[in-house]
């Protein structure tokens, strides 16, 4: 179970803008295991997406190593290691929500056949069954980001790399979408990368909470978190809970003092 | 330093295919002109080597294509070394054009305007008018040239004027539908904001439909000069080799000038250019007080 | 209603003209831009021989698109300059155009053709490309290849017409086997451009006996029963022909005035000065008066055109000795 | 004077209808009925005005005398039409587009050429091409062919600005995602670049329509065979048959309206997707 797959070493990025460099990311450090529910949190400009692009071969390091699965960032993409939720659903609006998930699939050379089954089974995960015919833009934005999760859970990625997916949606949506998620990890064994600014988001999915600081970008804590994998939404109201929710905010208060 | 950078970094690549092109019109020039080199020699009996038919193409008085160089000495010749009142500068003939367009740009914006804002507040006249305004423009234009110069002749309007409402009848057209959708820009919630503030229609156009629209009045303002342009020496070609640019591309054609005829061509790129430039810069000057640009 | 209007404009036209000076104000449409061709109104207007006749003159060069009598319909002008058949034309149209003056005896009309394309003889036009002006100024070519019984819808046998735009390029670039020019213009485009007389065949129209009357002078038939009208118009073509022969007999000095006159700034001194002297062989015959025998021929050959006739019937009152009588003796 | 007056009051009481009209409920039949309406009124207009005031038919014809001559000429009128329009203009338009179209797909893989080719194209695009029409008659012959260049040129520009900014259209995210999933450049031209620029793509061939069709009967005034519509309008007007020259212009209204109507439709069906187009 303690197989490493993305690890990071010495890892900076430096932007050149007209205002001279900015520093999104300074000597990261990170390993992350197999199976694990990893969330970054942090202000913005503190460089959780900016670390999550450079693992997905968006953004290239300007010094200090990443490997997935033991592979270049670049090769891993190549090998179609992982599946990428953005921020906005970014649907293909001239495609059906089938059309859509079909895409990657298409893309990859799937038979058809296997598209079809694949489709029908992804959209069965995120509760979409019979939307399939459906164009994006007659469905509500909840079920727009579950369709671009369903998009990223089509092929065989092993990893699911999350940017804030839930950042636009109102609390009680994502609620639960929270919650399916967290159902969605058990059923796949998917190992995912999360960027929320949301405390309680953070603590509820993860198994892992990286917590960010700005200016450098860089990680001021990292907490290994102690609830158990199979959890509800009740857990919320436990102590355990409210402690690592603590540790996280004190953790990003540190970042704001050193600033 | 870095301004120079970016300079290079936008003229660079333009000047680059500028070069390309200016290029490739030397070699064309050589190749279409060759035909009538190489058929003088041989009605003259003699063979030409390859620096004698090359250097025969870029001379020719009427060549098929002539050479960059013969059409920048044309203009400089017809802008520079005439005085601006002969008959045979181009600056005068560019005036001339230029008058025009500017009057029909004119009466084009306000037209317009006025059918955009009439479009806006009826709605009778929004589902009658829209949809003549678009059909208006498959008519061929210059097929109606000639003939609205004459009937407005029997009215007895000559001159500028009848070349004018040419150019407005082209340049009328994007500023109708920029200005419908500029006046239409301000959203539900802007609207009922002015509601809750009990405005008049006339209030509401004067502080927020006029304002929100004005982004899109420079837009179109940009298609409408050019349109306005093209107008006006459509109008000047029909109409008699009179003067103006559109007349010199006639009588170049008419006498086989083809030096004259680009070199009025480039004067009207350049016209045509320097004009759009101009609002461009009333644009960013007008937006930047109104804080919509920084 | 009509009256109404002419009323109007008139009225615009007399307080113009009080308001300027007394002399009375004439408006002449060419029919195709400035120059030589129409030296002699240039003259007239620029010796002052208008002005010794208390007329103020406008001209108004024409161009492709501007039909002089379509000018004349819509009170853009007095007097317009046309060709025969055209004004005929119009008449049968029931625009009431009457020759006045016809300061043009001969017509400068011909077929240009290379040698090399294979024309020799009319009889050489057959399944030829030829180009011919439009815009009225076909009516002369239909005629004449209905009477060689040529038909011209490109039929087999018959010839393929072209449209000839402004120039003559056609020929040069061998797209057509003839080109229509004028003595005075364009035949010696074609001279100009690089061909020689010799590689050149030329079919007048007058050598072939189908020529038609060209620039003459047409008022509105009803103008001509006013009578101040009447003696503006005598005034006027007693100027007008003074002005073409001074220029016949000062060829130079006319072709300047005319450059001087041009707007377009696209004329040359050397083609303008060959045309003067070409034109002033198409006047010479002519002191101004219609030949009777010659409006007579052209009527004829308008009348032939077979299935196609420019006009179907002989026109009557479409010209007038009242002015030239008067204004000529 | 009557038919001044009855033209007034045809106007008054046809306003007062569409008026009526436009304030009730917007049926599919209202929207095809006020436009008609206004239509008819124009015509009636112009037919009143002209007869009213005695205006020549060698200035203005009435409408009805256009309609008579359209009705007795149709042979011609089509002749007249395949050889401009189908023969010139929509040849010129197809090669003109596709040429942009395909030179606009080169010239989005390199940085250098779009950011060179691009101010010249909207600056060209800008320029009275119309003027090289007598130089292209000199190049390609009298028929159809230098019609068709001259439409080529005249829609080039326009389409290849509107094709490159399509091409750039493209949502940040989505391209994101097709770099996630490996995807070649070929799958990312055909996949996300294509269809993202379409309401681009369609607004170019949209402003084309009118384009070729000016373009191909203004080249015939610098030369043609004896058809063409061009060619008819210029001699008609020379022999004073007005009426033979509105039919002609009312065959090219009706020609490029159903042009620009035919691509519009294409656009709605193809760009079914995009806001602009969804109720």
């Amino acid at each position: 179970m303690n197989q490493t797959v993305i690890s990071a070493q010495n890892l900076s990025l430096t932007f050149q803008t007209n205002d001279g460099p900015v520093h999104a990311l300074k000597d990261i450090n990170l390993d992350i295991d197999k199976g694990d529910f990893v969330s970054f949190i942090g202000p913005s400009g503190c460089g959780k997406t900016t670390f999550l692009r450079v693992m997905a071969d968006l953004e290239t390091p300007t010094s200090g190593t990443v490997t997935v699965n033991g592979m270049s960032p670049a090769e891993a993409r190549m090998k179609r290691a992982y599946g990428y939720v953005f921020q906005a659903a970014g649907l293909y609006p001239w495609r059906t929500i089938g059309g859509n998930i079909r895409l990657p699939l298409e893309i990859m050379g799937y038979s058809r056949e296997e598209q079809a089954k694949r489709v029908a089974n992804v959209l069965e995960l995120v509760e979409l069954e019979g939307f399939d015919k459906k164009f994006p833009w007659q469905l509500s934005g909840g079920m727009q980001q579950r369709a671009s999760i369903a998009r990223a859970l089509a092929f065989d990625a092993d990893i699911l790399l999350m940017d804030e997916p839930f950042g636009a949606l109102d609390e009680i949506v994502r609620d639960h979408l929270n919650e399916q998620l967290l159902k969605l990890w058990a059923r796949t064994e998917k190992t995912i990368g999360f960027v929320t600014h949301s405390i309680p988001e953070a603590v509820f999915l993860s198994t892992k909470i990286v917590v960010m600081s700005p200016r450098p970008g860089r990680i001021a804590d990292v907490i290994d978190s102690t609830l158990p994998r199979d959890r509800t939404l009740d857990i919320r109201e436990t102590q355990e809970f409210a402690d690592i929710a603590h540790r996280v905010r004190e953790g990003l208060r540190a970042g704001h003092a050193y600033d | 330093m870095t301004r120079l950078a970016s300079f290079w970094h936008k003229a660079g690549p333009v000047l680059c295919i500028l070069l390309v092109l200016i290029a490739v019109w030397y070699g064309a020039a050589v190749a279409l002109n060759a035909a009538w080199a190489k058929d003088k020699a041989a009605r003259a009996g003699t063979e030409l080597t390859f620096s004698e038919l090359v250097s025969d193409t870029m001379s020719q008085e009427k060549p098929l294509l002539p050479a960059p160089h013969q059409v920048a000495q044309e203009i400089y010749k017809t802008t520079v070394l005439k005085k601006i009142t002969s008959k045979r500068s181009l600056i005068w003939h560019g005036w001339i054009t230029l008058s025009a367009t500017l009057l029909g740009f004119v009466f084009g914006t306000a037209l317009g305007v006025l059918l955009a804002v009439g479009i806006v507040h009826s709605r009778a006249m929004d589902m009658s008018v829209m949809p003549w305004v678009i059909t208006s423009q498959t008519i061929p234009i210059l097929a109606v040239a000639p003939m609205v110069i004459v009937v407005l002749n029997a009215v007895g309007v000559s001159g500028l004027l009848p070349k004018a409402i040419i150019s407005m009848y082209l340049s009328f057209f994007p500023v109708v539908v920029g200005m419908v959708k500029g006046l239409r820009a301000p959203d539900h919630m802007q609207l009922d904001q002015m509601r809750t503030w009990n405005a008049s229609n006339n209030t509401t156009f004067w502080k927020l439909r006029l304002p929100s629209s004005m982004p899109y009045f420079f837009a179109s303002l940009k298609i409408a000069i050019a349109a306005s342009l093209v107008g006006a020496i459509v109008g000047e070609l029909p109409t008699g080799a009179v003067a103006g640019l559109g007349a010199r591309l006639l009588a170049g054609s008419y006498y086989g000038q083809t030096i004259q005829i680009w070199s009025a061509l480039i004067c009207a790129a350049v016209l045509a250019a320097a004009l759009v430039a101009l609002i461009g810069v009333i644009e960013r000057a007008t937006l930047k007080r109104m804080g919509m640009q920084q | 209603m009509k009256n109404l209007i002419k009323g109007a404009i008139a009225s615009a036209f007399l307080f113009g003209a009080s308001a300027a000076q007394a002399a009375d104000d004439v408006t002449l449409q060419l029919k195709w831009v400035t120059q030589a061709q129409f030296a002699g109104y240039y003259v007239a207007l620029d010796k002052g021989f208008y002005e010794e006749e208390g007329l103020n003159v406008t001209i108004k060069p024409g161009g492709p698109d501007i039909a002089p009598a379509q000018v004349i319909a819509g009170g853009g002008a007095d007097v317009v300059l046309d060709w025969m058949p055209s004004a005929l034309a119009s008449r049968e149209k029931g625009l009431d155009l009457v020759n006045i003056a016809q300061p043009f005896k001969s017509s400068g009309m011909m077929l240009t053709c290379r040698k090399d394309a294979g024309v020799e003889t009319p009889a050489d036009f057959a399944d030829k490309t030829l180009g011919v002006w439009f815009f009225g100024n076909e009516y002369p070519f239909l005629s004449w290849m209905n009477k060689l019984g040529l038909k011209t819808d490109g039929s087999d046998g018959g010839v393929t017409v072209l449209k000839q735009g402004f120039n003559v390029d056609p020929i040069l670039q061998g797209q057509a086997a003839c080109v229509s020019t004028m003595t005075y213009n364009e035949y010696w485009q074609i001279i100009d451009a690089g061909l020689t007389p010799e590689e050149l065949v030329v079919f007048k129209y007058e050598d072939e006996g189908v020529s038609t009357l060209e620039d003459g002078m047409y008022v509105l038939g009803e103008n001509l029963k006013d009578e101040a009208f009447k003696d503006k118009m005598v005034r006027f073509v007693r100027a007008s022909m003074k002005g073409w022969k001074y220029a016949e007999e000062n060829p130079d000095e006319a072709a300047d005035i005319v450059l001087d006159n041009d707007a377009s700034g696209a004329q040359t001194e050397k083609h303008q000065r060959r045309m003067m002297s070409e034109v002033a062989k198409l006047t010479a015959g002519s002191n101004g008066a219609l030949d009777v025998a010659d409006y007579e021929r052209t009527v004829q050959s308008l009348l032939e055109g077979g299935s196609d006739p420019v006009i179907t019937k002989a026109p009557e009152g479409a010209w007038t000795h009242e002015i030239t009588d008067a204004a000529l003796n | 004077m009557i038919w001044i007056l009855f033209v007034l009051i045809f106007w008054g009481a046809m306003w007062a209808v569409n008026v009526r009209l436009a304030a009730g409920p917007q049926t599919q039949l209202t929207k095809i009925l006020v436009p008609t309406l206004f239509g008819i009124t124009l015509l009636v207009l112009w037919e009143g005005l002209v007869r009213g005031f005695s205006i020549s038919p060698i200035l203005l014809p009435p409408p009805s005398m256009i309609a008579q001559r359209f009705a007795t000429s149709l042979p011609i009128l089509w002749e007249d039409f395949v050889q401009t329009f189908i023969k010139g203009a929509l040849s010129g338009y197809f090669i003109g587009c596709s040429a942009a179209f395909l030179t606009a797909i080169a010239v989005d893989r390199s940085d250098f050429l779009k950011r060179g080719l691009l101010p010249i194209g909207n600056f060209v695009a800008a320029l009275p091409i119309i003027g090289m029409a007598p130089i292209l008659v000199m190049w390609f012959g009298f028929d159809w062919q230098s019609k068709a260049a001259v439409v080529v040129i005249m829609v080039f520009f326009p389409m290849l600005v509107n094709t490159v900014a399509g091409l750039n259209a493209k949502d940040k995210f989505q391209d994101d995602l097709m770099k996630t999933y490996a995807a070649s450049y070929w799958q990312n031209l055909l996949k996300l670049k294509l269809p993202a620029a379409m309401p681009f793509i369609f607004n170019g061939l949209k402003i084309c329509t009118t384009l070729a069709l000016i373009g191909a009967i203004v080249a015939e005034f610098f030369g043609s065979p004896i058809r063409g519509m061009g060619f008819r309008i210029s001699t008609e007007v020379g022999r004073l048959s007005l009426d033979m020259v509105w039919a002609e212009i009312t065959v090219a209204a009706l020609a490029g309206s159903a042009f620009y109507g035919t691509m519009a439709l294409i656009e709605k069906a193809v760009t079914f997707w995009h806001p602009s187009q969804r109720n």
